[in-house]
């Protein structure tokens, strides 16, 4: 075990979910006046992202998008301002929270569309074959968006055109309040279906950081090597609801037992779990480090300056 | 009658029950459906009463959906779908154009398709580009479908019930400030024609408006009336077909035409509207006739930025008194303190 | 071998690829104008099917409708006349050679857009469900039409909602003249695929009408056991081009070799070597009742009426 | 200048083979693009040019293929695509509503979307319901898109030279009866900025006309001009942006409109034109302003039907006669033997 990657790691995992926390904490203040969807449960798969990517790989992201771009590199002041709807917001307060951007480090867009990125994503992919590049693009979104049939379309392009893409689906089980008996046959393997569509698959407990990290370096080898896309699922679970700063299972959608096991498997906790009492002390200049982080984040979004008027008008048109 | 206790949203829940209970073979799907919030409340207890197999939830997948509601429909089952925001729809627009619109034509009326695609729009706490869009000029362009957009809960239980009866295809929009509603807040009385659509007589300005903004053009009304300006409203209720007759006949009589529309400018209702006027009358106005639309640009998300983009009464004001060259005292009109939310009970996220 | 079947399973084949030969004989007295895409070389697959249908059953297929319509019992005459854009035509001239319909049979349309009308054909076999019905659904389309997502969608309902549709894939390795590997993974078995999403799959040698007819045979009993849709996948070829009454093979756009494989697996040829002598006699008979049934329905067409000026604005609205 | 002797199919190719070679990233895709067809002609030889990396054929997966295209194009990939149809790509609305044309705005203008869609339009031998729709309103309605329509060669070739170099998504619309025609057909000389709409001046009547149309509008212009009635021919090119200054300037002049359009009447191109010089010139005119679209029905299949319904020069002539209550014997103008061809070359299928 790499004890600086575990560090990197826990890092990750807990800045992510401190972001999310600290959100869902001011949301109540209704200055973030848009949908926020919070990935607390699911901080895994993107600090397990965050070690593999590089930086002129692509990716694209869905209506959940806060990890996939924080992972990627993107600003985190240029989140929250967005989220504020404030000028310096990285979408200048256009996008809102389902809609990041961040062109310094190649995340290119996400979208509130259930699928709509994942074409997107795939055409990032063939550009980086024309053009010839080692990069990968990787393409983020939830097992909702596996009903799509723009999903089978992107990835039986992938596979034709034998191009540098890595989908990923975060499985959380649900879509809203919606399971997935409703939604998708029983007992059905999505990585099965995928691999017969044409394209190699990999499963993976979304919730061990470390299984994660394995999944997404051998996928980024797969890629590198074959020349080919691949697919990337990850079961996983949000603890809090799917819209919004609260806990919603008071509302029952989802079994009791179910949350809990799920609690069980916290990633976080699970990972922090495993340091001996050495390490806490530098996972504590960590915690203080993230803290500080994201205290200036939002005072910096808080003391931005709002988009003008005028920028209404502003890039409809290139 | 007008039953003016009962809200939009109950309203739409009533006439769905209503329509499930007379018609036993009728069936109504949506993402949700069935969930903790039932789409703002309005398919409530529904799967309760008449169980699973015909209210029920579904995949995300808006094209295979509408195209299955077509083949339900054309073997004589009623359906209803619910998008929870309009913007959704667009995956499906092959089978709402190709299919469902033209299943009948193309066959020579050998079936029908009686389905009702219920589209919420949406306004507001950063709905953003793609949460927002009134597309209604899409579907009106094309021949086969009809196209609802009801104001008033009394209206949209009526007019629902009456979707859900048609053979033809009915695109049903429900503005998503509106579910909250009840029709006193609004109306002292109303006729209960469905093709009366001059719900406030007035001799000098025609009104025309579209759901939720014809509540701000009634205000506008009332406000406007204090020096002496009497609107015409006309609630436009169905887009396709026009009752483009009543609203001539109003506009010979008042001379000026103002139209509030919820959608983009290039293409829309009020064009089509304005562009009938033009035809029929071919004739000077007292003033230009105006319109006023959402403006061509993608709708931004930030609070800031959607500051002055919606329609409201005090916009309306604004632009008849420049129509009237008049002026008035405007600092007492307040603007609610969030131009965002419908209410001050909306708190967020949706 | 049951004789007596033999003899309807040739009478079927034979009037199909007499009635598609026709119409590419007639089509250049430009009496006919409307694209038509004709399935001579495919004629096993419907005519097995023919014997397997029943009259409450319903279908839908796509902008090659011809022998689906024909299989499923629909009227020769009103097709014809359809295509001549005749009044009497089975959609009155309104849909042509793509849009044929005959509610008596419940033959309930057919689209020119690829895959549209898949979804159709699956909300009638949820019909078919509601209503407590022992019917299935019978869904025809092109292997192109595996390329749109809405087949996905199509197919993921039907598994979750268990209902009986039967989805039949006619394989001729073309989509107009674009051949496989341009448009899906090499060595993909969409059997496979489908199975993977989540449906019992069977494919077949679609040249051989009578394995045709045992696959229709199995399939039907399966979604009458099981209560579950199924997928059928028919390896066949056309002989005629894509669209239009010629051959086309001077284009190049498909191997001699190929052609020439398939011209030997001609369902009709193989399956008449089959018959005795002393079979001969009836064939010829049969022979006579098909030149007699076409001539009869090419005569109707010609002399059926044209529609009216006025019929244009009939039927918008029910 | 002016290069009479090429016809649209080859100015289409020429300028796509230009753009492929002036810009190596450039690529372009579509159903059959490399077929025997090769898409009317229009992409003969390019992908043996270019190589079969840039110039490709692709699954039918219209929806995602709009997707990659807004992905490669983000990535610095000028992407070009083919529908053989306008009608295929409402399988992709949600990609050219949702994606292509907000990625600049909602992402606050950071990147850019170079995308040209080009969609053929339908008409005659049996095109039917969902082979033949102009549904150019659709595209014009919303922010962020471009649509384009030209009618000569030489403004194709320009027009969708520009359409790729723009930095954002348009909507390239191509008529199927153009493909074989050469401009020294119809013009003797022709204004060369793209800008300048009005392509035959006159003074008692502006006639605006779409693609196709506007060779109609010339013929009727040749014939009308016998008894005295001087045509100006205003030639849209491009639907959105619209060039209404143009459009009242010649209206001023004139006094009477008329216009063609290839689409359905409801929030057409033609309703929003008249809609503009409603409320921009709010005056009475010398007639009633008209406009010719397809009739609100489903095109029908049967030859028979089609009879009537397509807007030719006759038609023209007899609308414009009656606007000025004037006769003239239109025996002499024979109709071609068969309203469904666009010329006796024309054998079908497709
Ligand atoms: C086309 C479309 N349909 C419906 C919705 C409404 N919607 C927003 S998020 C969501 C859930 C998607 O679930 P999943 O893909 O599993 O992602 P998760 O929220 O679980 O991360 C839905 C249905 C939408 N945004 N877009
Ligand atoms: C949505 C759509 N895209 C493209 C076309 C053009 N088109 C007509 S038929 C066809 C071929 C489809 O191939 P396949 O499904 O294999 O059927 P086949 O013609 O081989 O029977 C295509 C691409 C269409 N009609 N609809
Ligand atoms: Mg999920
Ligand atoms: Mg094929």
């Amino acid at each position: 075990m790499n004890s600086n990657l575990n560090f990197k790691l826990y890092y990750k995992m807990k800045l992510f979910r401190e972001v999310e926390l600290k959100i869902a904490m001011e949301y109540s203040s209704r200055k973030m006046r848009c949908p926020v969807h919070l990935s607390v449960g699911q901080e895994a798969v993107s600090a397990a992202f965050s070690q593999i990517v590089r930086k002129n790989d692509y990716a694209v992201s869905s209506h959940r998008p806060h990890l996939h771009y924080l992972g990627k590199g993107g600003n985190l002041k240029r989140m929250i301002s967005e989220i504020y709807g404030k000028k310096t917001g990285c979408s200048s307060g256009k996008g809102g929270s389902m809609h990041l951007i961040d062109t310094s480090v190649n995340f290119m867009g996400s979208s509130a569309i259930v699928a709509n990125s994942i074409p997107i994503g795939t055409g990032l992919a063939l550009s980086l074959k024309l053009k010839n590049k080692i990069n990968v693009s990787y393409i983020f979104f939830g097992e909702g968006a596996l009903e799509q049939g723009v999903f089978y379309e992107s990835v039986n392009f992938a596979a034709v055109k034998k191009i540098p893409a890595i989908f990923v689906c975060e499985n959380n089980l649900y879509s809203v309040y919606t399971s997935l008996k409703d939604r998708q046959p029983e007992k059905r393997k999505n990585s099965k279906m995928v691999e017969a569509i044409g394209i190699k698959s990999f499963t993976c407990n979304g919730n061990n950081v470390f299984e994660c990290y394995k999944i997404f370096n051998k996928a980024k080898q797969y890629v590198s090597k074959e020349k080919k896309p691949v697919f990337l699922e990850f079961f996983t679970y949000r603890h809090y609801e799917h819209c919004g700063p609260n806990k919603d299972d008071n509302l029952n959608y989802r079994p009791k037992n179910e949350i809990n096991s799920w609690l069980k498997k916290d990633p976080l906790k699970n990972f922090t779990n495993n340091f001996t009492n050495a390490h806490k002390q530098k996972i504590k200049i960590l915690d203080k480090e993230i803290q500080k982080k994201i205290k200036d984040a939002f005072e910096y979004a808080k003391k931005s300056p709002k988009p003008k008027l005028s920028d209404l008008r502003k890039d409809i048109y290139a | 009658m007008l039953k003016k206790k009962m809200n939009f949203k109950d309203s739409i829940n009533s006439a769905l029950a209503f329509s499930l209970k007379k018609d036993k073979n009728m069936i109504c799907y949506g993402l949700g459906i069935n969930d903790p919030k039932s789409i703002f409340g309005t398919t409530k207890n529904l799967s309760k009463k008449f169980g699973q197999n015909r209210v029920f939830d579904v995949p995300t997948s808006e094209n295979a959906l509408t195209g299955i509601a077509v083949g339900a429909a054309i073997s004589g089952i009623r359906t209803v779908i619910t998008h929870q925001r309009l913007d959704f729809s667009l995956l499906s627009m092959d089978q709402i154009v190709n299919s469902a619109a033209k299943w009948r034509y193309m066959f020579g009326g050998k079936l029908s398709v009686p389905i009702t695609i219920r589209m919420i729009l949406g306004r507001g706490w950063g709905q953003g580009p793609t949460h927002s869009q009134n597309l209604a000029p899409m579907f009106c362009n094309i021949p086969g479908l009809k196209v609802f957009m009801p104001t008033f809960a009394d209206d949209a239980k009526r007019l629902l019930i009456k979707s859900i009866f048609d053979p033809n295809p009915v695109i049903f929009l429900e503005h998503r400030w509106l579910h909250e509603l009840k029709d006193e807040d609004f109306l002292d009385k109303k006729p209960d024609s469905l093709s009366s659509n001059i719900i406030s007589k007035g001799s000098d300005l025609t009104l025309i408006s579209m759901s939720y903004l014809t509540l701000e053009a009634l205000k506008a009304k009332k406000i406007l009336k204090k020096i002496g300006i009497n609107i015409e409203v006309v609630d436009l209720i169905s887009l396709k077909p026009l009752n483009i007759s009543k609203i001539l006949k109003s506009i010979k009589k008042t001379n000026r035409v103002l139209i509030l529309d919820t959608g983009f400018p290039y293409g829309s209702i009020s064009s089509e509207i304005l562009s009938l006027i033009y035809k029929n009358l071919n004739g000077k106005l007292k003033t230009s006739p105006i319109s006023l639309t959402m403006p061509d640009i993608p709708e931004p998300t930030s609070f800031f930025l959607t500051k002055n983009l919606y329609i409201d009464h005090i916009k309306v004001v604004k632009t008849v008194l420049k129509m009237f060259k008049k002026s008035m005292n405007l600092k007492k009109l307040k603007k609610p303190e969030f131009h965002d939310v419908p209410g001050t009970w909306f708190k967020g996220p949706f």
